[in-house]
């Protein structure tokens, strides 16, 4: 395919003293399609996303926003190239009321707008989107864990992302309660949205995924079509385990 | 030559005495990250105790600084089980408030029972020095020096190998895990304030033996209890011990040296170059390095 | 830590009713400027009920509420507790002395100047002393404010060193004649309302956010956009050029100036003191506990020649334990929650 | 925001009502305090009673307390025809000049003119400035910094002798009564303003009386570490040290010289630490022999109608404060009678009537002779050289009122 992919790594490498986090990751993101990344706890999935939002700076390889290469650019210069993120320990801000929160992203994002009342208005409108019109005023301590996640949807969204990283956002979500984010995801896709989901649910990423990234110890163990890449032997042996197998081989009988 | 021998020795004494004042002011730090401002008026309040156990029943200070430091002890663990607990769990600005008043309401106190008057504890051998060569060693730091360096060793002892000791560690490290193990957190803390205290009240013993002390003198030896804790790693006890006989090397090479009393800067200076460029400090990295609330 | 998060959660109960709705009546959005010049108008009333030296007095609360505010900007909306805070008084003030009697400034330029290089000084310190947390933060500014201070005093030829120097204020040689009790009145009256205007455009601005921001989490801050390395400098940069105005000003009042005062840690701690009782990120707290520490410690002086500071030790204590979070900040908690016990507020800090 | 405002409103009315009933306040006190004329000859004081200058501050108010005694003890000044009770009002400005100098605006508040100085230049130029501003008139019992005077005041007279004459003293006292005279003269100072005066003073008598002077070193105001100081003096072997100091830094130079080895052949000086009956009691037997200049002891020459000679004030000062009187006492009390001669000889508590009494004023007095140059400065006092001896400091300059003979040299090889 020749359209520049919206991301692209190359090489990408993290190292802590002498562990390597992530080791030489290189892969790339079409536009409009929801990347998969699976891996066992401490394969280096978050270590990955904040390479790549440039919270942490990488000690080797690139990274390519739409063909720019930002390797090493600060989190707010990747935010307002059109990448943003949710984190996997919810951050919002309880000095300010959940519209406040929102306003915040609107007010710095790609698109920032300088005026107060128009930022409060236009969160208000994100908030709509993913849900949490009714919730407005309240403080983000009073929210409910599913809520929480809502509002770091939101305050995602506020920046008018191109690529939305989502790091394990049903994590702790009861199964009622991931449906309507799947939806939500669903829907941006629609909206022509480039999506990365960090995931330990297969439910939502083989429901969402074009394509699956698997991790391990750093690296990239295997990737491509979700469904073929959960039936590699490897990456059943190194993440999934023997009894997600017979679940399997049950459903099919 | 003869000159820096002399500034160097004397650097060194000094250095061991400050480590001491130091030493439990890092603990505090680190484990509690508490930073107490009211440390250098446990420092003077041992001082008085010394003085007085001198002056009144004649006691040797290095006998009397023993006593000073059971006072302190008691004295800190009051205040903190009682006082400083209440607010441990605040942002940073109530716990330096709070032991900022303290150390207004002490150094008042101390101003209002003994005056404003200058004391020094005489005895007859602290003022004498042997000679090395052209190099003087003056007795009284000598002691206090040696002194400082055993107490120091003894207190990592105590925090690495005793049962107490480790419930310090464990609670500094991780509060939720110390309480599963059983450690009760509130009287660790306590016991942690009052052993720096107590370190700070033997120390002030011997300032008042080999110097002079007035209560305006306290905040002195909490500005370099700062400097010293963060240049050898808060919380690391030998990082202390470094620091303190860095900080004395540098003063009196400073003092022999620069022009005018430039010194006084060199010691912040160190300090916020450290802060900058190495903030877990020169020793290592600090125990607790982890705990900086970012 | 666990804990800091639960007592943001209180702050936020109380900050989430200030959370304005996007449809905020006009007249609201102007009432808090309306109720500054409204308070400024009062003082000028009141100052023809003042006798010279009360004025001075005034004066002094004046002085307090703008570096109160100042400290507010760093400390208290952007959460780094600068405690070197100072140094920009100093500077200020320095920087006001030296240009009246070696350069032949008048003080209205140097005023403006002096401002200008405290904020300057501001950025400077700030770029690298801004990367540090908490406590280190705190001690890095202290080391800062200390090592000037003995700068200051080890050049002599220039600031007097230790013996301090003098602005001419009288004969041919004053670049401007002194302004007496009722001119400082003014000027810092004019200070104060300054600083109070800053604190309300910061607390309702899109710079305001991104500081608010910063304080609860500069991670997520950065991930959203905000520069956050900017910000804090700016904010840094702010309050020194509000501390370095106060500064300048309390130069020319003072007529002759020594190391030992202008970078007193005192001075610093009662910033401190007055934001955190009054309550910190907050317009209203800075000014209230100002105006309330203001009158106790002259009163207490007034009256208990002797014992004063002792006292006001004990009463620091006291409200650090009894209204850790401010008065402002309790009374909108306790309205939200209907919860007035002063032993239920002190649970919230305690171990 | 709905609170935010409401509060604000309030602050403003809270802070406007709480200032006006502080103006109604002290209106009442203005009718009360107010000197002139009534049954009361009113002077304000403002007290380092708290902060670093605690301890001066204390001695001073002893003294300006004594002056207050003795002389309604008599019934009261003489003023015009009529008794007045003399009332000092206290206050403390905890060591900071800007409080000093509001403390003095405040006292003009309430119509009191006639002011007593706080302790420490610093302080006491923070008051001048004001005073001229204000029109009342400052006795300065402790601001000895040249610097003060020569500002032009017409309104602040410091009874004692300027800082100049310090280490002068001491100079001059050993050039007249040393046998073998010293060589090398090293003078160490600490860094505030009135030490480094004293210092300069002390090294122009010395060059001016032939000696050779080393290059003055100077340590932090308030040290108790002055090793670097004398380390440095070490190798030129000065046969005198002379120390421009406070007691504090007084003491560290004895500690520490011993402790570093640093033994001159004549002897030390060290201004106003030896005077005052800490130092001895600090150092025990290191203290014997060491020089110190006074502005007072209680040999010093003169008497007038409230103190007495420098011995009977002596005697009250033990009496009252059970410990010998301290050379600050002495200053603050002299300061006080000042201002109470003055006004009597004006016979009036004017201000203006006042201060040109002042200028005028040539008395004897338990501290010596009292009168002003036109800078305001007590030039015609001569200081006193005072040695310790014995664990006590006994005056041995100016040899007209000399207790005993300068032993020399101080120090033993």
């Amino acid at each position: 395919m020749t359209a520049t992919p919206v991301l692209e790594t190359r090489g990408l490498g993290r190292r802590f003293g002498g562990l390597k986090a992530v080791d030489d990751v290189s892969f790339s993101v079409p536009e409009g399609q929801v990347l998969g990344v699976i891996g066992p706890n401490g394969a280096g999935k978050s270590t990955f996303i904040n390479l790549v939002t440039g919270h942490i700076r990488p000690t080797s390889g690139q990274v390519l926003i739409e063909g720019r290469d930002l390797t090493g650019a600060k989190p707010w210069s990747i935010a307002h190239a059109g990448v943003s993120r949710t984190f996997q320990i919810v951050k919002p801000f309880r000095g300010m009321s959940v519209r406040e929160n929102v306003a915040v992203g609107i007010l710095y994002g790609r698109k920032a707008t300088s005026r107060m009342s128009q930022a409060l208005e236009q969160a208000d409108e994100v908030l709509a989107e993913v849900g949490l019109s009714r919730l407005g005023d309240r403080a983000p301590g009073g929210l409910s864990v599913a809520d929480a996640r809502r509002l770091e949807f939101a305050k995602a969204l506020a920046l008018r992302p191109r690529l939305l990283l989502l790091d394990e956002v049903m994590a702790g979500l009861r199964h009622s309660e991931i449906e309507p984010s799947l939806e939500l995801i669903k829907s941006l896709k629609e909206r022509g949205l480039t999506i990365i989901v960090v995931e330990h649910v297969m439910k939502a990423i083989l429901a969402i995924s074009d394509q699956v990234l698997v991790l391990h110890q750093g690296k990239v163990l295997t990737a491509g079509e979700p469904r073929s890449v959960l039936s590699d032997p490897r990456v059943i042996e190194a993440y999934l385990g023997q009894r997600y197998v017979q679940r399997r081989e049950e459903g099919r009988s | 030559m003869s000159q820096f021998l002399q500034a160097t020795i004397y650097g060194l004494l000094q250095g061991g005495l400050l480590a001491l004042i130091a030493v439990g002011f890092s603990l505090v730090w680190g484990v509690m990250n508490v930073v107490n401002l009211a440390h250098g008026s446990f420092v003077i309040l041992g001082a008085y105790v010394g003085w007085k156990l001198n002056s009144a029943m004649g006691l040797d200070p290095f006998l009397g600084m023993l006593v000073a430091a059971v006072v302190l002890f008691a004295v800190g663990y009051v205040l903190q089980r009682w006082l400083i607990n209440l607010v441990i769990n605040g942002p940073i600005f109530i716990t330096l408030l709070l032991t900022f008043g303290l150390d207004l309401l002490i150094v008042q106190g101390m101003n209002i029972v003994f005056s404003a008057d200058y004391r020094s504890i005489n005895t007859s051998y602290a003022g004498d020095s042997l000679a090395l060569g052209s190099v003087r060693v003056p007795v009284g730091r000598l002691l206090a020096f040696v002194i400082a360096l055993v107490v120091t060793f003894a207190l990592v002892a105590l925090v690495n190998r005793t049962r107490t000791g480790l419930s310090i560690m464990a609670t500094g490290m991780d509060r939720g895990a110390a309480r599963l193990m059983g450690i009760r957190a509130r009287h660790a803390y306590a016991l942690t304030f009052a052993i720096a205290a107590a370190l700070a009240g033997m120390a002030g013993t011997m300032v008042g033996t080999v110097g002079t002390f007035n209560p305006a003198a306290a905040g002195g030896y909490t500005l370099l209890s700062f400097v010293i804790a963060v240049l050898g790693g808060l919380g690391n006890m030998y990082g202390a011990l470094v620091g303190g006989l860095l900080i004395g090397l540098v003063e009196a090479w400073g003092g022999q040296y620069l022009p005018g009393t430039w010194v006084n800067a060199l010691a912040f200076a160190v300090l916020v170059l450290v802060l900058v460029f190495r903030p877990s400090g020169l020793v290592g990295r600090a125990y607790y390095a982890a705990r900086q609330e970012v | 830590m666990s804990s800091e998060a639960r007592t943001e959660d209180a702050e936020a109960i109380e900050r989430a009713a200030t959370g304005r709705s996007a449809r905020e009546p006009a007249w609201r959005r102007w009432l808090p400027f309306g109720l500054l010049l409204l308070g400024v108008l009062v003082m000028l009333g009141l100052q023809s009920q003042l006798y010279s030296g009360q004025e001075r007095t005034v004066s002094a609360i004046f002085m307090f509420v703008a570096l109160a505010q100042g400290w507010n900007i760093i400390g208290g909306f952007t959460g780094y507790a600068s405690f070197g805070q100072v140094v920009f008084f100093g500077i200020g003030g320095y920087f006001t002395a030296v240009a009246m009697s070696h350069w032949g400034f008048n003080f209205w330029v140097s005023l403006v100047v002096s401002g200008l290089v405290s904020a300057a000084f501001g950025a400077l310190i700030g770029l690298p002393l801004l990367r540090l947390k908490g406590h280190y933060f705190a001690i890095a500014t202290l080391g800062v404010a200390e090592g000037m201070r003995e700068v200051v005093t080890n050049v002599p030829q220039l600031t007097g060193g230790g013996a301090g120097i003098s602005v001419p204020t009288v004969g041919k040689d004053a670049t401007t004649h002194y302004l007496g009790n009722d001119g400082f009145y003014l000027l810092y009256l004019l200070v104060a309302a300054l600083s109070v205007l800053v604190s309300i455009l910061v607390a309702r601005n899109k710079f305001g956010f991104a500081l608010r921001a910063i304080h609860q989490d500069e991670d997520a801050a950065a991930a959203m956009g905000v520069n956050t390395t900017r910000a804090k400098v700016s904010a840094f940069a702010l309050s020194g050029l509000v501390t370095g105005l106060v500064g300048s000003t309390y130069a020319f009042q003072q007529v002759t100036i020594f190391p030992e005062r202008l970078f007193d840690v005192d001075i610093t701690v009662l910033m401190v003191v007055m934001v955190v009782i009054g309550g910190s990120g907050t317009v209203l707290g800075p000014l209230l506990g100002a105006v309330a520490l203001q009158f106790l410690s002259e009163y207490l002086r007034r009256n208990f020649t002797e014992v004063h500071t002792f006292i006001l030790g004990a009463i620091i204590i006291a409200a650090v334990v009894l209204l850790p979070q401010g008065a402002v900040n309790y009374v909108r908690e306790a309205r939200q929650s209907g919860e007035w016990s002063l032993l239920a507020n002190v649970r919230r800090y305690r171990l | 925001m709905r609170s935010k405002s409401k509060s604000l409103s309030l602050v403003a009315v809270v802070a406007a009502t709480t200032l006006v009933a502080a103006g109604c306040g002290s209106k009442g006190e203005k009718t009360a305090g107010s000197g002139g004329g009534s049954g009361t000859l009113t002077i304000g004081a403002s007290m380092s009673l708290t902060g670093a200058l605690a301890r001066e501050g204390a001695l001073t108010k002893e003294g300006y307390e004594l002056c207050q005694d003795k002389v309604n003890a008599k019934g009261g000044a003489d003023v015009g025809g009529k008794k007045v009770k003399l009332d000092i009002k206290f206050q403390d400005d905890t060591s900071k000049p800007d409080t000093a100098a509001q403390l003095v605006d405040q006292f003009n508040d309430q119509g009191v003119k006639l002011i007593l100085s706080s302790y420490g230049s610093a302080n006491t130029e923070a008051q001048a400035s004001v005073i001229e501003r204000n029109g009342q008139v400052m006795a300065d019992s402790a601001g000895a910094d040249n610097k003060i005077f020569e500002k032009g005041y017409k309104r602040t007279f410091a009874v004692l002798s300027p800082a100049t004459e310090y280490a002068a003293s001491i100079i001059k006292s050993i050039k007249e009564l040393a046998q073998p005279q010293p060589k090398t003269i090293a003078i160490l100072s600490a860094d505030d303003g009135f030490s480094k005066t004293v210092a300069e003073g002390g090294a122009a008598a010395a060059k001016e009386a032939g000696y050779t002077v080393l290059p003055t070193q100077l340590f932090p105001n308030g040290t108790s570490d002055v090793s670097s100081a004398l380390t440095k003096i070490k190798g030129d072997k000065p046969d005198v040290i002379i120390g421009s100091v406070h007691l504090v830094e007084g003491v560290a130079i004895i500690k520490q010289a011993k402790e570093l080895g640093v033994v001159p052949s004549g002897g030390f000086g060290e201004t106003v630490a030896p005077p005052t009956p800490d130092f001895a009691k600090t150092l025990g037997k290191d203290a014997e022999n060491v020089l110190g200049s006074s502005q007072w002891t209680d040999s010093t020459k003169g008497s007038d109608k409230y103190f007495g000679t420098a011995k009977d004030y002596a005697k009250d000062i033990t009496a009252k404060y059970g410990h010998a009187p301290d050379y600050h006492d002495a200053e603050a009390s002299a300061a006080c009678l000042a201002l109470v001669l003055a006004a009597e000889k004006a016979g009036s508590t004017d201000a203006d009537k006042v201060r040109d009494a002042l200028a005028g004023l040539d008395t004897e007095s338990f501290f010596g002779h009292i009168k002003f140059n036109d800078k305001g400065q007590n030039v015609y006092k001569p200081m006193s050289v005072i040695q310790v001896q014995n664990g006590k400091a006994v005056t041995v300059w100016p040899t007209d009122s000399a207790e005993a003979k300068m032993i020399w040299p101080g120090t033993k090889q």
